[in-house]
């Protein structure tokens, strides 16, 4: 049943149809998410009794750095489709991921920074985690720089799916460097599995925005993916009577 | 099977043998690094002894880097890549052998030379026997990461550079567990918890990684 | 020597259905159908660039081809690649040499990648097949120090380790002498005669006596 | 001559912007290699400050090193040298801009990005200054000592470390001089002197290496 | 194209006096004499391994032979390299062509590498050769996407580019079809009305007719 539905996902016609259906309520709701996100969190959740205001950096940075771990999971598992059952969609969702999953690291990095200069009195401290993300952007930028080395661009999806899986080491430790290693880094507060130690007024915000940018993750990557897609079946006969549908 | 092992094995070490010069150089490379940094950074005997463990990983690291293309490039420009894909053996078999032939060259005589460096910049000898164990469980890691990061890369006319952007992020955690061991050592502290990490990842990676590495040799050829 | 030999047992039929390959957005041949039985030889025929290498390379499941696919007894190749590369042996543009291996090295890790017939260690055996290619007194020559033919011939040694039905020789005779022809032609006479398939691709006259040699240009088909 | 000068500058540049990955990576390598030291050594500020020009120089040197390679294997291996050598145009100039091909691909971008990252390792702004001058005077004496290195071993087949083991040594000089600026001051000692040795250095080695080169490679070649 | 060129204003004599080499404690050829006018051809015959391409280099001055010298006008070679070069075409066994630049960019390098008598950017003349050698639709192609025959043609056009009088061609006629074969004894033919010099070897027969051929084998003089 579930190996069915991969396999239509993985039909290079389905998944555009789909995909264009699906769209529309994707952009909706990710609008609606940042709306209410931004909103709670840089007007109604309080200040900090700490940070004052400059701890809403917050709704910028925490989700960026969870997105840019999440990317990364994503590129690893459809890797192993990839990998596995040969499944295009997998292949082309992967590449388009990456450079997407660069940028949201870079965010994490960049906003990190400008936290930690208030924070820390530094912009920059070589800590674990630090650094570790560090590491994982130049996984993000290996990874393209594989792809585009290689011309033979089937071929090139194959060498970054075997890539990210290998890469896939460097997650937990990214994730528990805070724990395993004492740290300037906050360790974690939202992430627990016990009650979270942070006020619901400015976690609800937090989440909300985590959401959204998963939304807005889906949306770069299906825009994305539906543009390689075409261009890659630019001669098979579905694209052609599409765009014949299109050009009627 | 076992005899294929053995003579990939065997080949690949006489091939180093052949080139006499070769077989010291991974062992004499690493030692100049370490070299360099008293050098480079000042002969202070506090900061040399502080960063002692730290210089001889990171040298590790790179002698193994350095050295990595030898697993698989010449042979895939002389073609023997190709007979080996098409062999009536496994060729994760194969691979294992190679990678195994690349640790005996360039990672057993950094475990055996790097305590001894570590004896002159000054470690504890506490500090020096955990080294040592790190060593001798990072070393052989190296070679099988490495091992897919070259049969990613082989392909690719020169693939020097990307070889060490795609190799360099995956050996950080080797480093960060064998660094973490060495100072706990140096400070008195256990160091089974990283000591079993090394474990783990040694297990994982040549458990895996000759499958990897022969997925990405399929595709590197073709 | 090629007397002897006793008839293949394993000879089955190859055949391919509705191959394509793409290079660069264009097709470099399409819709090769043919079905090549025991005692059959294919000539790969067609001007530089036509795609007789690809081809090849194709039929030894070294690149997948875009369209269509390889039988071996009408299962295709890629679902019983052992069984397949236990028949097959590939003689290619580039020769598979290791150069900083002697002769008979080169020759042992080449009987125990193919599963030959033979023990590695029989030197009776090695003896006869370095004479037979006329390289018998450079046993402990190092590939390295022999001429472009010599290898050349070293290469074509691969094909006489096992009783593998197929072969597959990209330009056999590049760089070769007149005896050396002569002596493949003779092998690949044999090799028929005891009920085997050969693919070969040569700008030269190949000069095969009573033998059913079917020929495909691939300059017609692209 | 200048017409195949600017030729064969353009044209090693040309390979290197191909591989538009191979561009960015001696810069990526750099940094890679910079972000290992905190790792490996531990965050503690004081510390790092210490030993950051240390670290960058050794950085910078290896990156140098590991990109040698390109200056002349690939040329020896398609044939491209043994052209040049029986070409009628000087050697020496052909070298003298494959030398300059080499340093823009991977001096320059360490000369740029190398101060912003002493910067983050909290080296102090005249440090930081002096860092930029040594990094501007000494990486092309990197790629120009190094061209000769290579040329020495590019007949070998495997030389990759033993290029290393020839080279390094002679890098030294260059790594003493400009820690010492360095170090001078970010104390507030005055530069000239080993700034001064620096340029001699430069000019030295351009004007030298590339007919020393020219020599290594007709041996190497015949 | 070939009709309308001049003839050779600085065809001279080439002879060589008393050749010899060694390799590995063997005499491979002795006591090789000759004296090569303009307008002749050299035909170089033998075994795989009797020397023919080890004479070939002696002949470009890229190897120094162990006994004797080559005389271009009764001068040696060594003391007028430059001179010498510029009368000199090379085809050796590599192609000596950069996989990852394209056929036109290749052929640019060899023009002013040659001091070629066209001007680099005069694309009707690039044109002109790219059809001669049968690849007018490949400029822009790199030249790993070109197969074993294509590269051969673009290695030979690099006789064409220069006025230079002496060809030395080492296997010109491998991997090529028959039309490239037929393209290339023409080629030579010119050459020769025009007064040049050409030494060949090729284990195929070379088809020139009205030339005065001599013939060297070097089987007989081991
Ligand atoms: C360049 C600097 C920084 C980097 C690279 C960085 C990186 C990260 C990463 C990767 C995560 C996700 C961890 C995970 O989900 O496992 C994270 C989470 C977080 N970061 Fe940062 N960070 C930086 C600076 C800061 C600063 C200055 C602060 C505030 C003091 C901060 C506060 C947080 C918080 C509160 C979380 C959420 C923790 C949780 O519950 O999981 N970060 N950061
Ligand atoms: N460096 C070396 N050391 C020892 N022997 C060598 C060396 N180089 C070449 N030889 C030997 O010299 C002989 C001549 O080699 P060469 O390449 O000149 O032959 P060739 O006539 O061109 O043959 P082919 O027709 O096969 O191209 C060979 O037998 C080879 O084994
Ligand atoms: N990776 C590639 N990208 C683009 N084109 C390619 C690639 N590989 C090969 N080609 C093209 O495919 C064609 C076929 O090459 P192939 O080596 O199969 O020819 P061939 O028939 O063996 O020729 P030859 O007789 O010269 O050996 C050539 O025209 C070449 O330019
Ligand atoms: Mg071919
Ligand atoms: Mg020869």
């Amino acid at each position: 049943m579930i190996m069915r539905f991969i396999y239509q996902l993985g039909s290079p016609p389905y998944f555009y149809a789909l995909s264009g259906r699906l769209l529309p309520w994707l952009s909706g709701l990710c609008f609606i998410l940042f709306a209410a996100g931004l909103y709670g969190g840089l007007v109604l959740a309080p200040a900090d009794y700490q940070q004052g205001d400059s701890f809403r950096i917050i709704y910028i940075h925490v989700p960026a750095a969870w997105m840019s771990l999440f990317v990364y999971m994503i590129m690893a598992f459809s890797g192993a489709m990839a990998l596995i059952w040969r499944i295009k969609i997998a292949e082309i969702i992967l590449i388009n991921s990456a450079h997407i999953g660069a940028v949201f690291t870079f965010l994490a990095l960049v906003t990190g920074s400008i936290w930690g200069k208030p924070m820390w009195g530094t912009w920059w401290v070589w800590d674990a985690r630090l650094t570790s993300e560090l590491l994982l952007l130049f996984l993000y930028l290996g990874i393209i720089a594989l792809y585009s080395a290689i011309d033979d661009k089937r071929k090139a999806a194959r060498a970054v799916a075997i890539l990210a899986l290998v890469g896939v080491v460097n997650i937990p430790i990214i994730h528990y460097s805070v724990e395993w290693w004492s740290t300037l880094h906050q360790g974690p507060t939202v992430t627990k599995f016990d009650k979270p130690s942070i006020d619901t007024r400015m976690l609800i915000p937090l989440l909300l925005m985590a959401f959204a940018y998963k939304f807005l993750y889906a949306i770069v990557v299906l825009l994305r993916a539906r543009n390689d897609l075409l261009w890659r079946e630019r001669r098979s006969q579905w694209v052609a009577t599409l765009f014949s549908k299109e050009g009627a | 099977m076992l005899q294929a092992f053995l003579i990939i094995l065997q080949r690949d070490l006489i091939l180093a043998i052949r080139h006499r010069a070769e077989l010291m150089n991974p062992m004499l490379f690493f030692v100049l690094v370490v070299v360099l940094f008293p050098l480079g950074i000042g002969a202070e005997a506090t900061i040399l002894e502080r960063i002692a463990p730290g210089i001889i990983w990171i040298a590790a690291l790179l002698s193994a880097l350095l050295s990595l293309d030898r697993i698989f490039r010449t042979d895939m420009e002389d073609g023997s890549l190709e007979q080996m894909l098409i062999s009536a053996q496994p060729m994760s078999l194969l691979i294992l052998a190679k990678i195994i032939a690349h640790w005996i060259i360039t990672g057993l005589p950094v475990v055996l030379v790097g305590p001894l460096l570590a004896l002159f910049l000054g470690l504890s000898a506490e500090g020096i026997e955990t080294l040592f164990f790190t060593l001798l469980l990072g070393t052989p890691v190296l070679s099988a990461i490495g091992s897919v990061g070259v049969a990613l890369t082989v392909g690719l006319r020169r693939g020097g550079v990307v070889l060490s952007l795609l190799v360099l992020p995956l050996y950080v955690p080797v480093l960060i567990f064998a660094s973490q061991a060495v100072d706990a050592a140096a400070a008195g502290f256990p160091t089974a918890a990283p000591i079993a990490m090394l474990s783990a990842l040694l297990l994982l990676s040549l458990s895996l990684t000759p499958w990897a590495a022969s997925a990405a040799l399929k595709m590197s050829v073709s | 020597m090629f007397k002897s030999l006793p008839a293949y047992t394993k000879s089955k039929r190859l055949s391919v259905k509705n191959l394509a390959v793409e290079k660069q957005d264009r097709w470099l041949f399409q819709n090769i159908n043919f079905d090549l039985q025991p005692k059959e030889v294919l000539h790969l025929e067609g001007e530089n660039g036509s795609g007789k290498t690809t081809l090849l390379r194709v039929l030894c499941g070294l690149t997948i081809a875009d369209e269509g696919d390889v039988y071996w007894n009408d299962v295709s190749i890629q679902k019983q690649s052992y069984d397949y590369h236990l028949q097959l042996s590939y003689v290619g543009h580039s020769d598979g040499i290791k150069q900083d291996l002697t002769v008979v090295e080169n020759l042992r890790v080449a009987m125990v990648l193919s599963r030959s017939i033979y023990k590695v260690s029989d030197k009776q055996i090695l003896g006869d097949i370095l004479k037979n290619i006329g390289l018998e007194n450079k046993e402990d020559t190092l590939a390295f120090h022999l001429s472009a033919g010599q290898r050349r011939r070293l290469a074509f040694a691969r094909c006489l380790l096992n009783d593998s039905a197929l072969w597959i020789l990209d330009e056999p005779l590049t760089a070769l002498d007149i005896k050396g022809i002569a002596f493949i032609e003779q092998a690949i006479q044999a090799h028929i005669e005891r009920g085997g398939l050969a693919v070969i691709t040569s700008h030269q006259p190949l000069n095969i006596k009573n033998v059913r040699c079917t020929r495909l240009n691939l300059s017609a088909v692209a």
